[in-house]
This record gives structure tokens, sequence and C-alpha cells, in this order.
């Protein structure tokens, strides 16, 4: 058990690396950081200079390793833009991103997997037909148009929930959250629900497609033969067996989701880490784009460890044998 | 039990009951006008030929018929009232609670991811007002009675934690856990020996007998019939062919099929080059002629490559052992292990029958998995052709021999592959094997097989689901002929078989082995049959083998108690009237 | 409590006055900070920190300092402050340092006069001084901010996110990116326009949900309105957009330096280089469709490279008039009779619908048989390529421009001057433009103090260029600032927005 | 002797007359296909886009791409039922005075290659990455499994981006071409989504190879590679579907925001996602047919193609059936 930890922490620190090391090989191709740092009247010497200072004059190579050897004393630089330490500006970022994901991603979970499970009973009912095609066409418009449309209805139109921002946020120690205050839950309203859509689809139709199996194997047969209660049995015991493949995906998505709420912050104005990003990316902010990378390959790491885990949890025949 | 214990009211009672299986080929008849009533009180054995609907009749009576399947006539009452009418909620609180259903297929009837305490449990509570806790007492207790060793660890287990036998004797339990009224009872002792076997058959005895519970027992064990139904019915093609007290049909049947079907059934007392064959068919088919191997495609030699010949055994296994560890823990003190394989050691010689008998968890098929090198031992070696398997490295090299070993699967329904048509699982092995030039010779031979193990050719459209228990296995058996292998394991080849079928099969084992020399390691708990079979016998316990000799004489004078021990448990048919002593040819 | 709500497209990033010579952050400190100088409603230059200043010798200005001025910290203003900001805007890593001559000398005459002494007679030295704000000499030693924070520092700096200035309003809060809260400075010099107590502001990056915002009433003021909402921001009720024209001047340049073009399927020479084509692809494109369609209406074509309000003589020129057939004509002399193929660069997230404009030339363009390939990209890699430091690597390019310093001398030397490959002489003409004449020109305007003769001067190089069509100028980009009823405020047309004139009711 | 459920069969395939359609009935899928409507209407709507966008420069009544055609002045102009629509733009035109319908057939041909091309990329990519670690489990899995936890920290704007640089070095000036272009689009979406496959698979991988049926192919010698493709793969692919058929309107829609960011397809030549985005900015203006029309369009592809990966998946499992 030690072993298998301090093995996937080994691993771990190897995926790291490597990312950083795309990333860099990477960031050539974004720009050039000191246009967007000084005004354009700003003399050719002066960007030169800068460029100098800044080391990016100097190979991938060596912007790596100067990057490695700092990250590892956990510094990550002052960001081009904000003139600010990045890890300050990311960890004033990360409740407001985290907090929209996992409201999202459990929005999904409560709505997609009752959703699933009954579209799976009632294959070929109208209801669920209606609930497939829906379902679909959230995932088949493109999230800024979704979110501009709910802002356009709710916020605008209707003028019922806040079209931007946050809301009020309540800081415990350096943590900022928006569930303690009616405004800050108004503002988490249309922003998560833009997020959980995609998911949402995703979860419906692999719950449905993995309980029809599951529905029709013996061990089922066998738990109706035993007159065990309707529910338990959809949810006891068929819906369990269908946990894997789901497991695996909603890991994967409350990762993707966290990293890349990139379009729902922007459209609307979130004030997380996908917005720092973007805002990064289209300045060529490298020292936050670095960290920011940093950070995502150890969520996802993290995730899928715990992801892992949870398949041993889940299922007895994958534990240890012999 | 007579006669005069039954009541006269049936407690369950199916009438004029016809099943259907629409399918775009046909419509598949399982069951064609069926009667039966089973009083409380009263055991109901039903036999009859494999496929024959006897299972299909069980899911009509429960109402778990599976889609496409369903009942187009007739009825079926419970202590007077319809309940094939009846909706979803009503159904659902009459089954488990006042019929109940032991399913033919126990390895695949559990849910993989609970333990069995927390399935049978949750049983008990759903039915009979019982706290968590004394449901699960009741649980150990019932896991007891049916034979599991040391419930109270076992009892937290999974499924497949558990031997062959073993799940079947949980599956029994849950079904008996919510005190039913009425048990159907599907083989409900295929997999186990013939100890426990007798074990199980008291505890339902006693079950019906002190609680009047009504029971309908279908099984293909004539034995068993003789020993403790009341009365028998008699299936074929879907239809009841015959019916009436048990002593009556054993011993002076009316109809010729089930005349036939006695006189096939096995003798434990003496061995016949052949088992009788049943004449008795209805449309003419190929099974029937005995195929001449010689000319037989299963007869064409295949070189196997480099074999020692030279006298020495073709398969020898030297010290064996495996455990399993049934709890993980962080502390290897707290861990917990079966050793399902004590320091197991036997030869086999080539164009030898090797039976292995034993209780039912003892570690036989363990053993198997062992020798076609599905399970790494944790010692011990195996030899094929005096080469040793376990050591050598490259996988290309340790297929070379396996491809010389084939396997019968213990269990018929979760060894094919549920997405494959029956043909492409039986021509698999020809096919990656290289056996025929063309596809329309595989096609052929395919259809051939499935034919010789009685099965029309029609069988290959189909998908593993479609079939019977026994239908499943016979599929297996085939695939395994498919690659004509040298060393063939059988692991309880013909528990679902019903005599007919049986003697059919086991037949053809015997021709290939007489005229091909094809070496066989044959699990089963059917002693009769082993008698038959084998030319040495070892009998396992507990993951050791505690007796080798040859078949005759271990019948004649077995030396270890538990030899003997079996060997009186082995049930008779006295009463029935026996045919003259000859084999039929 | 009177608040003010208002929305930008993006935000202020270092407050640090010195640190980045860009519109909006100048703008927003602008309400924090005060410079010698200030801007008017119109752009007219008034006394602000100064009270009164005058060139006793063509190379001496001297600057008399209003007194009883305090800082937001209560430090008092003197000269010793201005000396400092002088030093720290010309320090290493400031990125004003063009604010003031880099030869410039200052004497203290005493606490509440400075001398500022040229090498050269200068008759713009003080045109951009409203944006060069001056900063208090205590505050930034006790905070060891004295020296500007560089882009490049590796620690940050105490500057970047707090302020200490003269201004209306002081800065009381402020997340970089996601809001930035004022409030009024009671003790301020000057009598108050406005009658606000607090300004929130917040950056939102996405127009549309910019826009939703206002129409939805979460905030009373945003910009910029794109252009093709303005109808729906005036058709809502509550809210209407005021429109101005701007400053800077979007314009098209070709690389007329390089002996065959990058992006070009000409072969050996360099079609650019001759006016004629130029003069064809000038009269290829419809500037009025392109204002009616694109620009909805916001935008006011233009023969110079500056807006008309920054040169008085501007109405002296004409576009060349929208001509295919004569385009045609034009190619066929210079011997493309069915034209070229060529790429051009243009960025998409960077001025008023930049893409849409760069699809509208290529298609005007396909007309008279130049074939474009387009290359739309956001600014960062946009720039990143046509810039100097991407070795001027295009060969057709949008690109726009607003003079610091509101004159021409800045457009003639930056866009128009003579150029090596490293960019010395022209840093932005990217399309290397050449033409001795008005490089003689640019140098004597520049120190030329007369207005008419500079004038003259100007126009004269004004008239090369357009002859020669060193660049096709295309419009001034309006201002399209969304407004609700309830306040009033000034819009200058340098896009600065100043609290200083804004009424709530 | 003969299957007992013979008897009950009345054969009609024997009855049926012998010839292409009767053997092709035979086949489970084309029965099954032949025998639900909805299937048959999907199947109908992507035949039907598939052509008509690949069939686009016969079909579209003009030429979008062709830039010397479109006129700014012709620009905005509604659908024809809206007064001052014409018949001769019957769905309008954009900002640039494209006609819609001809742009949205020419746009869908670029989606529908992008989308189906980078999601088979990724899927087959993914199966196989997956199968393996799956399978063979150890240092291996762990190997691809780190890499994917590698892959998925980079969201596919920057993977395009890093490709499009190294493309834009290896090919240079010709960038702008779409064909490399496409290549570009194709390889970053499929990149970015191969994990979702891999992971899944693997996942469900793991419980498949415990099965009885696993077991007994490895007694009957196949090699690893045949068990995984042959066996499990077919009890495997459920969940994988349906990503798949989900994923192809995300690529098609992360295709327009790359195209935003400058890689991938230049806006003279809009794909359905960027006439998307585009008319997304005359949301608020009330140009709304400039969103609408391809949105409609790209609803209808995606439904209709997840119609028939659901029903793909229910004829792969015999018991559906
Ligand atoms: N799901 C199904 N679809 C189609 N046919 C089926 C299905 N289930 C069973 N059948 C057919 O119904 C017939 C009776 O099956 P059943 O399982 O009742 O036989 P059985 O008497 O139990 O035989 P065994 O003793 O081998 O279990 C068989 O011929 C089988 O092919
Ligand atoms: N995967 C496993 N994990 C843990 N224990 C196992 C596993 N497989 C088998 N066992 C245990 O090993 C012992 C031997 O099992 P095996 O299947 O060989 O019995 P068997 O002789 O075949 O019995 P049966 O005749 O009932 O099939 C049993 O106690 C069983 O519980
Ligand atoms: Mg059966
Ligand atoms: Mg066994």
């Amino acid at each position: 058990m030690i072993w298998f930890v301090t093995k996937r922490f080994v691993q771990a620190i190897l995926v790291l690396v490597v990312v950083a090391l795309i990333a860099f090989a990477m960031f050539r191709y974004l720009g050039d950081p000191v246009n967007m740092m000084v005004g354009i009247e700003t003399s050719i010497e002066q960007r030169d200079k800068l460029r100098e200072q800044l080391g990016l004059n100097d190979s991938v190579v060596v912007q790596f390793g100067r990057f490695l050897e700092r990250a590892a004393r956990f510094e990550f630089g002052i960001s081009y833009q904000h003139r600010k330490a990045v890890s300050a500006l990311i960890a004033q970022r990360l409740p407001a991103t985290l907090e929209l994901s996992l409201v999202s991603v459990i929005l999904a979970l409560a709505v997609g997997i009752p959703m699933g499970v009954y579209t799976a009973l009632r294959r070929d009912g109208l209801l669920a037909r209606i609930f497939m095609t829906v379902s679909l066409i959230g995932v088949s418009l493109p999230t800024f148009l979704i979110g501009i449309l709910l802002i356009l209805f709710f916020g605008v139109i209707l003028q019922w929930l806040p079209t931007f921002g946050r809301g009020e946020v309540v800081n415990i120690g350096g943590w900022t959250t928006g569930l303690l205050t009616p405004s800050g839950l108004q503002a988490l309203i249309l922003p998560a629900i833009t997020l959980a859509i995609f998911q949402m689809t995703l979860v419906v139709r692999l719950i449905r497609a993995e309980m029809l199996e599951v529905l029709r194997t013996d061990y089922i047969k066998f738990c109706r033969a035993r007159g065990l209660r309707t529910r338990s049995i959809h949810f006891r015991h068929a819906l369990k067996n269908t946990l894997v493949p789901v497991i695996t995906i909603v890991g994967l998505q409350l990762g993707t989701v966290i990293a890349f709420a990139i379009i729902t912050e922007t459209v609307f104005q979130w004030p997380g880490m996908g917005l720092l990003f973007i805002q990064a990316v289209t300045t060529v902010d490298i020292p936050i784009m670095a960290a920011y990378l940093m950070l995502i390959a150890t969520f996802f790491v993290i995730i899928n460890l715990i992801v892992d885990m949870l398949y041993f949890a889940v299922d007895p025949r994958l534990r240890v044998q012999s | 039990m007579t006669a005069s214990t039954r009541q006269i009211t049936p407690v369950l009672e199916v009438r004029g009951l016809t099943v259907e299986f629409p399918s775009r080929r046909g419509l598949v008849t399982a069951a064609r006008d069926v009667n039966l009533a089973v009083a409380a009180g009263e055991i109901l054995g039903v036999v009859g030929e494999s496929g024959a609907g006897k299972s299909t009749i069980g899911n009509a009576v429960m109402g778990l018929l599976d889609p496409p399947g369903h009942i187009s006539a007739g009825e079926v009452l419970l202590e007077g009232e319809r309940i094939d009418t009846l909706g979803a909620q009503a159904m659902r609180r009459i089954r488990g609670r006042r019929v109940a259903m032991i399913f033919q297929d126990p390895l695949t009837s559990l849910d993989p991811l609970q333990t069995v305490g927390d399935q049978i449990v949750e049983t008990i509570v759903t039915h009979l007002d019982m706290s968590e806790p004394k449901a699960r007492s009741r649980a150990v207790e019932l896991l007891g009675q049916v034979g599991i060793p040391a419930p109270e660890t076992r009892v937290d287990q999974y499924p497949h934690q558990f031997s062959g036998g073993m799940r079947q004797r949980v599956v029994i339990a849950l079904s008996l856990c919510a005190e039913p009224d009425v048990i159907i009872a599907d083989e409900p002792t295929t997999a186990l020996d013939v100890s426990i076997q007798a074990q199980i058959l008291s505890l339902l005895r006693r079950l019906v007998r002190d609680h009047g519970v009504g029971m309908i027992l279908i099984t293909h064990d004539m034995g068993v019939i003789a020993d403790v139904t009341d009365r028998v019915t008699v299936m074929y093609r879907g239809r009841v062919v015959e019916e009436g007290p048990t002593r009556k049909i054993l011993g002076d049947p009316d109809h010729t099929y089930t005349r036939s079907l006695i006189s096939a059934v096995p003798r434990p007392d003496r061995r016949f080059d052949r088992f009788p064959l049943v004449e008795y068919i209805e449309a003419a088919s190929s099974a029937t002629r005995k195929i001449d191997i010689r000319t037989h495609w299963l007869g064409r030699v295949r070189d196997f490559g480099p074999a020692r010949e030279g006298g020495g055994p073709l398969l020898e296994a030297r010290g064996l052992r495996l455990r399993f560890s049934t709890r993980w823990s962080l502390m290897p003190s707290k861990r917990r292990y079966v050793q399902a394989v004590d320091d197991v050691a036997f030869e086999i010689a080539p164009g030898e029958v090797f039976g292995l008998v034993g209780e039912s968890g003892s570690g036989k098929s363990t053993i198997a998995r062992i020798v076609t090198g599905l399970y790494r031992p944790q010692a011990g070696s195996v030899l094929f052709a005096g080469q040793d398997l376990t050591a050598l490295g490259s996988r290309r090299a340790v297929n070379r021999y396996r491809r010389q070993m084939q396997m019968i699967f213990q269990d018929p329904f979760s060894s094919l592959n549920p997405r494959m048509r029956v043909r492409d699982i039986v021509a698999e092995p020809i096919r990656f094997h290289r056996l025929t030039e063309a596809q329309s010779e595989t096609r052929g031979i395919v259809d051939d097989l499935l034919e010789h193990v009685g099965l029309g050719e029609s069988a290959g459209k189909k998908y593993p689901h479609e079939f019977s228990g026994g239908q499943r296995q016979r599929i297996s058996i085939a695939r395994a002929l498919a690659t004509r292998p040298r060393f063939l394991i059988c692991d309880e080849p013909t528990s679902a078989l019903d005599v007919s079928i049986q003697a059919q099969i086991l037949n053809l084992l015997k021709d290939l082995q007489e005229e091909l020399g094809l070496t066989m390691l044959f699990i089963s708990h059917d002693l009769p049959v082993i008698r038959q079979m084998c030319d040495r016998v070892a009998v396992m316990r507990e993951g050791k083998i505690v007796e080798t000799a040859p078949t005759e004489r271990l019948f004649d004078t077995p030396q270890h108690e538990y030899s003997r021990h079996l060997l009186d448990l082995m049930p008779r048919l006295d009463i029935v009237k026996r045919s003259p002593d000859v084999a039929p040819a | 409590q009177t608040t003010l709500r208002y929305a930008f497209q993006g935000g202020a990033n270092s407050l640090d006055p010195y640190s980045l010579n860009e519109t909006f952050t100048l703008g927003f400190l602008g309400n924090v900070y005060e410079g010698l100088t200030r801007r008017g409603p119109d752009l007219e230059i008034q006394p602000a920190l100064a009270e009164s200043w005058e060139i006793v010798e063509p190379t001496r200005w001297r600057f008399h300092l209003r007194e009883g001025v305090k800082f937001h910290n209560g430090n008092d203003f003197t000269a010793e402050d201005v000396v400092f900001s002088l030093e720290r805007v010309q320090a290493e890593g400031s990125d004003l340092t063009t604010r003031v001559p880099s030869d410039v000398e200052i004497e203290v005459v005493d606490d509440h006069t400075v001398d500022f002494v040229l090498s050269a007679p200068n008759p713009i030295l003080h045109a951009e001084w409203d944006t060069w704000y001056i900063m208090d000499k205590e505050w930034a030693e006790e905070h060891d901010a004295v020296m500007p924070t560089s882009a490049s520092g590796d620690n940050e700096s105490h500057a970047t996110f707090n302020t200490n200035g003269t201004g209306p309003f002081r800065l009381t809060d402020h997340e970089p990116d996601v809001r930035s809260v004022m409030e009024v400075n009671e003790d301020w010099w000057d009598e108050p326009q406005h009658n606000l107590d607090r300004v929130v502001f917040t950056p939102i990056g996405s127009d549309a949900t910019r826009v939703a915002a206002l129409l939805s009433g979460e905030i009373d003021m945003m910009y910029p309105v794109p252009v093709q909402d303005i109808e729906r921001v005036n058709g809502n009720d509550g809210t209407s957009v005021m429109t101005g024209p701007e400053l800077r001047t979007i314009f098209l340049g070709m690389d007329q330096k390089r002996d065959e073009l990058l992006y070009s399927d000409v072969e050996g020479e360099n079609p650019f280089k001759d006016v004629r084509v130029r003069k064809a692809m000038y009269q290829a494109i419809d500037i009025e469709t392109i204002k009616s369609r694109i620009m909805r209406g916001l935008s006011e074509p233009s023969a110079l490279m500056l807006s008309p309000l920054m040169f008085e003589r501007s109405d002296e020129f004409e576009r060349h008039p929208h001509d295919p057939e004569a385009a045609k004509a034009l190619l066929a002399e210079a011997g493309y009779p069915d034209g070229f193929t060529v790429g051009m660069d243009c960025p998409n997230d960077r001025y008023v619908n930049d893409e849409q404009i760069c699809q509208a030339i290529v298609s005007m363009l396909a007309r008279i048989g130049v074939t474009v390939d387009l290359n739309a990209q956001p600014r960062a890699q946009y720039f990143a390529k046509v810039l100097a430091s991407g070795g001027y690597d295009t060969s057709f390019y949008l690109l726009g421009w607003t003079p610091g310093s509101f004159d021409s001398h800045n457009v003639l030397v930056n866009l128009h001057g003579c150029r090596d490959d490293s960019g010395k002489g022209g840093p932005f003409n990217l399309g290397g433009y050449c033409n001795e004449k008005v490089d003689e020109l640019t140098a004597k305007i520049g120190t030329e103090n007369d207005p008419e003769k500079r004038n003259d001067m100007i126009a004269e190089a004004f008239r090369i260029i357009h002859e020669e069509v060193a660049h096709i100028p295309l419009h001034q980009q309006g201002l399209a600032w969304g407004v609700s009823d309830n306040i009033t405020l000034e819009q200058r047309s340098d896009n600065q927005f100043m609290y200083q004139w804004v009424r709530k009711d | 002797m003969n299957a007992p459920d013979e008897a009950g069969i009345d054969n009609e395939a024997a009855r049926r007359p012998a010839g292409l359609l009767a053997r092709l009935d035979e086949h489970d899928m084309f029965w099954s296909f032949r025998h639900s409507p909805l299937v048959m209407l999907a199947a109908l709507v992507t035949l039907v886009m598939v052509v008509s966008s690949l069939g686009a420069p016969v079909i579209a009544p003009y030429n979008p791409f062709d830039m010397a055609s479109i006129s700014l002045l012709d620009s905005l102009l509604p659908p024809v039922w809206i007064d001052e629509g014409t018949w001769s733009y019957p769905l309008g035109t954009d900002n640039q005075g494209r006609d819609m319908l001809s742009t949205i057939l020419y746009g869908s041909r670029i989606s529908i290659l992008v989308g189906f091309a980078s999601v088979a990329f990724a899927m087959v990519l993914g199966i196989v990455l997956g199968l393996v670690a799956g399978y063979t489990g150890g240092w291996l899995d762990a190997f691809l499994t780190r890499i994917a936890d590698i892959q998925l920290s980079f969201p596919a704007i920057l993977i395009a981006l890093l490709i499009d640089g190294v493309a834009r070095a290896a090919f240079g000036g010709e960038i702008g071409e779409d064909r490399t272009a496409f290549g570009v689009l194709i390889l970053a979406i499929g990149l970015s989504f191969w994990v979702q496959y891999a992971r899944t698979v693997r996942g469900s991988v793991f419980v498949e190879k415990h099965k009885e049926y696993v077991q007994a192919a490895q007694v009957i010698g196949l090699p690893p590679f045949l068990i995984v493709f042959r066996h499990i793969l077919p009890n495997v692919m459920g969940p994988v579907l349906v990503i798949a058929t989900i994923q192809l309107a995300l690529a098609i829609i992360t295709e327009a925001t790359l195209s935003f960011l400058g890689v991938g397809v230049p806006p003279t030549s809009p794909s359905l996602g960027t006439l998307i985005r585009i008319g997304n900015d005359f949301l608020f203006s009330g140009e709304w047919w400039i969103t609408v029309f391809p949105g409609v369009a790209l609803v209808l592809l995606v439904l209709s193609v997840n119609l028939l990966g659901d029903w793909l998946r229910d004829i792969l499992n015999p018991k559906l059936k």
C-alpha cells in the first residue's frame, strides 16, 4: 500500500515535469508576451531589453529548466500582466472555480442519474424519448450560445437572475464563498446550469446504456425472483453494476470542468481560474499559464487516482488476489 | 413420503400453459399446454430432456420470462387464484415470499458486487419484519444449513470467491430465506457432490414435510427423483408426456420416452463400455447414427508438434499449491486466505481418463485452471508431455502446448461470450488454429459438431442467451472438441444434461478416447458417470487428494473413509425395475 | 450614497501609473492620480497640479505648481514630488518614458515652481502630460516603490496594488480583473462636478454579457458597445448609446521594403513597390459600404492617417475615390492585368469588428482580381508576427494608431519614418514606406515652435504620403458608450472615462 | 436427435426466396434496421446532410468561399418569409453578404469532415490504448494512464496552437491552405478527446477480463490481441458509442472555438460552428437567422447521429433485440 502510494507519487511528479516541458515548448506559438506588456509606443529597444530581462530569448530548455528549478521551491514567479505573484492570483481564483465546478457536477449527477435510470427502464416510453432528445439539443449547441441565451432570458427579459459575476461573497480564512449569500447563490445558478448541461447529457446516456445491459442479467432476474423492492433492484443492484464507466467519465468531467470552465466563466464573467487562464493565453502570460497547467495536471492525477481507487471500492473482483 | 400424505387442494397449479419465444427466425414454443399441480407438503419432480421447457415453466410461474418470451395460453394459480395476470407490485410481494425459485445457473445468479451476506439479509428484511442483525445471524445459520464451511467468515465474501457448488448453495439459501410456501428448484444440486447433495435434499425434504411447503423439483438426476419426489412429471419437447406417482413412473412407466429415459440412467454398480442410449426419438437426426471416428473429421489426426511419447505420463502435476486471499488488508497479519489447492500431485498417462471427484469447494476447478495455465500455482509445476509449462517463459511457447489441451468449463452460462453467435463461438478455435482450408468447410464442421451435441444447425445463428442450461453446456463441449485436442479437461461436463444427451456425449468422448487416445481429466461429482468414464480416480477434499486408485478398485474397496462416505451416499434407483443387466448396444 | 457601477471590456492590470502606457489603464488611474495638466471634455489642455506655465525661453518651460494640494495619504504636494515623478517616469522599467524627452533637465525654483530645460525647442512638450501622473515621493520611498514596477521584476511592488494620488477619487478596493472600488476624495483641491460617493468597476470581457448587464440595469454604464448592438441598447427603455468620434485611425499597410513579398505568388518582384498597385488597392475599397454595413454608421472614413480633430487643416484632404474600374486599369498598367495573390494579416480581437473589416476587404479586392489569403489571429499572435519583434513578418496588414500626443508629428515618425530592419527610424512603419523628403519635414516639424509654419510642413508631408499611398487609411472608428438614462456624463474622444463629470440621480 | 426448439419453428428463412435482399435480411443489423422507422429516418437525415454537404458545389446556389462573388451590400438580409427578404437568398445572408443556405451547405462540409474524422481518430486511438492498458495492466497500464493524465492537462485550444505552430514550421506559408488547416484541427481535437475513450474502455476491461468467457478464449490459445478485440471489445463498446456520438457535437463546436483563436479554417471559409459563433454576436441586434439556421442544422445532425448510435449499441447487445 505504502509502495502503491509512493509509486503513484513518483509518477505524478513525472507527469508534472512532462506537462511543464510540453507547456514551454508550446508557449512560443502563443505569441510575444512583451507586446502585451507595453504600450504600443514603447520603443523597439525597450521591448528587446524587456524580452532579454524576462529571459524570453533563452532556448525552451533553458526556460524550462529555470521554471523547474523555481517550481521545486513552489515559486511560480510574477504574472507579466498583473505584476503579482502567480500563486496568490490562482489562490484568489481557485474558490470561485471549484465552487462552480462542484455545484455543476453535483447538479449533473443529481439530475442525470435518475433520468438515466428512468430512460433505461422506460426504454421506449414517450417521456424517456423526450428526455433523450432534449438533452441532446443541450450538447449540440455551443456553451457560449447556451450561456448567452440563458442570460438573455433570465437576466435581461425576466430580470430574475444576475447576468454576470459572482454576487456577494464571504471570505472564510482566505476562501471566498458565494454559497452563503443569497446573491451569491443566485449568481451561481445560470453558470452552473450552463456548465452542467453537457455532463448531464453524458451521464444520462451512459447510465441508460449500461443499465439496459445490466437489467438483462441473471442476477437482476434473481433479485426479482426474490421479490426485492423495485427501487433496491434498480439502484442498489443494477445501478451499482453500471458504475465503473460512469465513475470514469464523471471523474474526467469533474477534472475537465475545473480545468476548462473557460467558456462559461468568460460568458458569465465568473472570476475563476478559467477566466484567468484564458486571459493569460490571450496575453501570453507565461508564468500564469505554466503554474495553471501544473495545477490542472495535479488535479487530474489526483482525480484519476481516486477513480482507480473507486474501481476497487465498487467492484470486489478487481481487488488484489492471492 | 407416500401419496397418502398428499392434500387435495394444490397450492400451486399450472393449467394448459403455453410459452412462446417469438424471434425473427420463427417462433420457439418452449412449453405447450402444460398442466402441473403441486400440493402443500409435496415434492413434484419434473424430469425431461434438456431443452424440454422445464426452466421455462419455472420462469413462467414466477412471471420472469425473458422478453420476448411470454405466456400465450393457460393460467397459473396460487392457492386457487390467478397470479399470471397480477400487476408488477402484487407479483413482487408474491415472489420470494410465497413462491421462491432456485435458478439453474448459480454462478450468474448472484450480484457480483454484493457480499452473499448482504444479499441474504436484504431479502430477509424485505419480506419478514426482522432486524438487520437478526437477519444477519439468520443468514449465517442458513449458509451453515446448506453446508458452507465456516459460514461466519464466508458470509462477508463475494460470489466470485466461491466455488461453483458453493454458489449454488448460496442461491438455495437465498431462495429459502424468506420462508416461501412454494419452491421451484431448478436443478438445485447439479453442481454438488453427493454428500452436500444429500444434505441439501434432506434440508429441502425437511422444509416440505415440517413447514408444508410445496416444491417443484426440476432435475435430470433420476437418483434424486427416486430419493425425494412424491410425484413425477416427464417432459419432452415442451410437452408433458407422462405424470404420476414416483414409484409408478420409475417402476413401470407407460410412455416409451420415459421408459427409454430410465433405461439410459448410468449404472453405479457395473461398468459398461458404452452408455445406454435413448432410442425414443420423434424426429430422426444425425446424432443417433454412431459416427465412425476413423472417417469423421474429428478423427483426422493432428500433429501436436514435438510430443515426447516414450511411455511417460502426458500430464504430470507436482506439489501444486494455490491459495486465494479472501480478505485483503494493510497488515499481512489481518489477511485471510483459502488454501484452494494444497500440495496436489498426480499423473495422467496418454489415452487415460483420469477422474477427479470430491466435495464441492475442494479445489477441483482450481486444479483444472492451474493445468490450463489460467492460474499460476504458488508452488509446484505442471508437466505436459514432459515439458514444464510453469517454467516456460514466453507465451508462444506455452501456447504450443496449450493448443493441445482444451477445457469444458463448469459453468455453461458465463463461459460463452454473450455477444457472439453460437456458430462463431464454436468456429473460433478452428479458424484460429487454421484447422480447415475453406470457410465453407469450417461451417460444415461447426454444424456437424452442433448436431453431434444434439443442437440443430439452426442453433448456430442464435446467441447463447437463447438456450437452455443444458444446451449451453453442449455448446461449450462442441467448442472444446472443435480443436480436436489431445488432452481434454472436463469440469462437470454433463452436470446440466439429462441422461439421454449425457449418454450421447459421453459416448462420443469415449469414442474419441479409444480411437484417438484422447486423454482426459474428468471432473465430476456424478459417481456413476465417473465409474463409466474413468480409468483412475482421485478423491479430493479441502484442497488435498486423499486417495487415488483405479476406478474399479475405488468403487469396490475404497480406502479412505471420505471415499467410503461418498460412495455410501450415492443415490440409487432400487425401486426401478431394472431391465436385464446387459448393456444396451 | 450614490454609487456608479460601470464596466469595460478589459481591466486595469497594474495600478502603477508608469508601468503600462495603455489608454484604459491611464484613463482609469486618471480618476485617482493627476498630472501637471489635464484635459477637458473636448480634450483642451487645462491646468491641473500646475496652476499655470510659460515658456520663459524657447528651451525653458516654467511651471507654477498649485498650492495646498494633498495626496490621499495627507502628504503635501510640492516641487520635489514633481522632480521625483520625472526621475521615476524616465527610470528603467517605466513604460511612459516617451512622456518627456530623455534629455530634459529639471530645476526647482522654489517649493511650488519648477523649470524644465530642454536641449532643443519642443512645442508639444506638455502635450501628453495629462497622463503623466504625479506621485508622492515620501509614499514611494516608505513603500520602496521608488522604481516603477518593471514587468520583468521578480517581486511585487506596493505601487502595483495601491494608489496614492491627488485626484477626485481614492481607490479603496482592487481585485485585478474582478472588481475595483473607488470612493470620493473629500478634500480634493478642485470643485467636484459629479455627485458620486462610490464607483464600482467590473471588467466584462464578453460583449454580449456586457450589453446584457446594461440592459438588465445591473450597471449604469459600460463601454464599448458592440456596434451591432447600438440599436438594441437605444431601443431598450432606460438605456441609450452615446456615440462620438474616436482618435484611433484604422488603416491598411503594405510591405514596400522587401524586394519580394513574403506571402505572394509574385516571384522576383514586389508589386507594392509600385505606387499604381497601392493606389489600385486603395481605390478597390468601398469604405462607405464598410461604414454602413459593418460599422453600422459608427465610423468616420478618413483620408488622413490621423483624426481630423488633431489637425485643423485635414479638410483639405480627400480620399482617393472608390473606383474598381480605375483600380483594374491601374493594375493592368502596373503589369498585373489579372491581379495577383497576397497574404493578409489581421487581428480578430483588437479593433472594432477588425476581422469583419478584413473579410470585407478581401472580397472587395477579389473584385479587382487580387486574391487575398486572410490570416486572422488574436492580437497576441498577430502582433508577435507583424511587429519588429517578429521581424515585420507580413506583406499586407490591418493596424490601428492613436497618436498619444494628439499630434501629427507622432504619426509621421512612428508610421512613416524610414526604418531599418530592426525598426530604427519608424518603428511602426511595418510596411517600411520610405521617403527622404517626408523624413526631413518630420524632423523640422519636431522642433518648429510657430504653429503656422508647422502646419504648412505637416500638410506638405501628408500630401506626399497621400499621393504615394504610403498606407491605405480606412476610418476612425467611433466611440460607443452605453449609458442608462439616470446618469449624465462627458464623453471624451480619447475614450477615457472621467467620473469627474458624472451625475447620477 | 433434432434440437427441440426446431419443433416449434415455422422456418421463414427457408421459405424466403434466396437473393441479395434475402441474404442481407439474414443479417440482424439490416433486419432490425428495416424494422425501426425512427432509425431509418435518422439515417436518412444523416445521409441527406452528408451528401448535400459533400455535393455543396453542385447543390448550393452560390459559392460563399468565392470572395469575388459575395457583396457586402446584400449583407444581413433576413430569410425570404420576413419582409425585405428575397428569394435569391432563401435563408437570408450573414454579415458578409454570404447566402446562408450555401454557407450552411459548404460549412457543414467542413464541420462534418472535421467532426467525424477527429472523433474517429480519437476513438481508434483511445480504444486501442484503453484495451491495451486495461488488459495487460501493470507498468504499461501505469505508463499509458500517466500519458492520459498529461494529455488531459492541456485544453484543445493549447494543443491546437502547438500543432498549428509545428505545422507552420513544417509547411511554412501554405498553412492558410485548408488541407493543412484540417489536419491541424483533426489532430488537435482528436488528441484532446482520446483520453475519454481510453479511460472508459480501460475501466470496463478491468471488469470484463475477469469473466469466464475470456478465460475460455485464453484456453483456446487466442493471443491477447485477438481476445481483446474479438471478445472484450464488443462487450465494452456500449459507453464508447455513447461518448462518441455526443463528442461529435463537441468536436464540431470545438472546431468553431479553435477557428476563433486563429488556428484552423480561415474566416473566409466558415464552418457550421464558426457561423454559429459569428451569429452569436448578432443575437441582441436581431439578426437571429445567422445563428439559428446553422444551429438547427447542427442539432439535426447530432440528433440523428445519436439515434444511429443508440441503435447500433442496441443491436450490439443481442439480449436487447
Ligand atoms: N430467451 C430465449 N429466447 C429464445 N429461446 C429460448 C429462450 N430461453 C429458452 N429458449 C428455448 O426454450 C426451450 C426450453 O428452454 P428451457 O431452459 O426451459 O429448457 P430446460 O428444460 O430448462 O433445459 P435444461 O434442462 O437444459 O435447462 C429451449 O429449446 C430453448 O432454446
Ligand atoms: N477467485 C477466488 N477468490 C477467492 N477464493 C476462491 C476463488 N476461486 C475459488 N476460490 C475458493 O477456492 C476453493 C476451491 O474452489 P474450486 O472452484 O476449485 O472448488 P471446486 O472443487 O471446483 O468446487 P465445485 O465442485 O463446487 O465447483 C473454494 O473454497 C473457493 O471458495
Ligand atoms: Mg433449464
Ligand atoms: Mg468447480
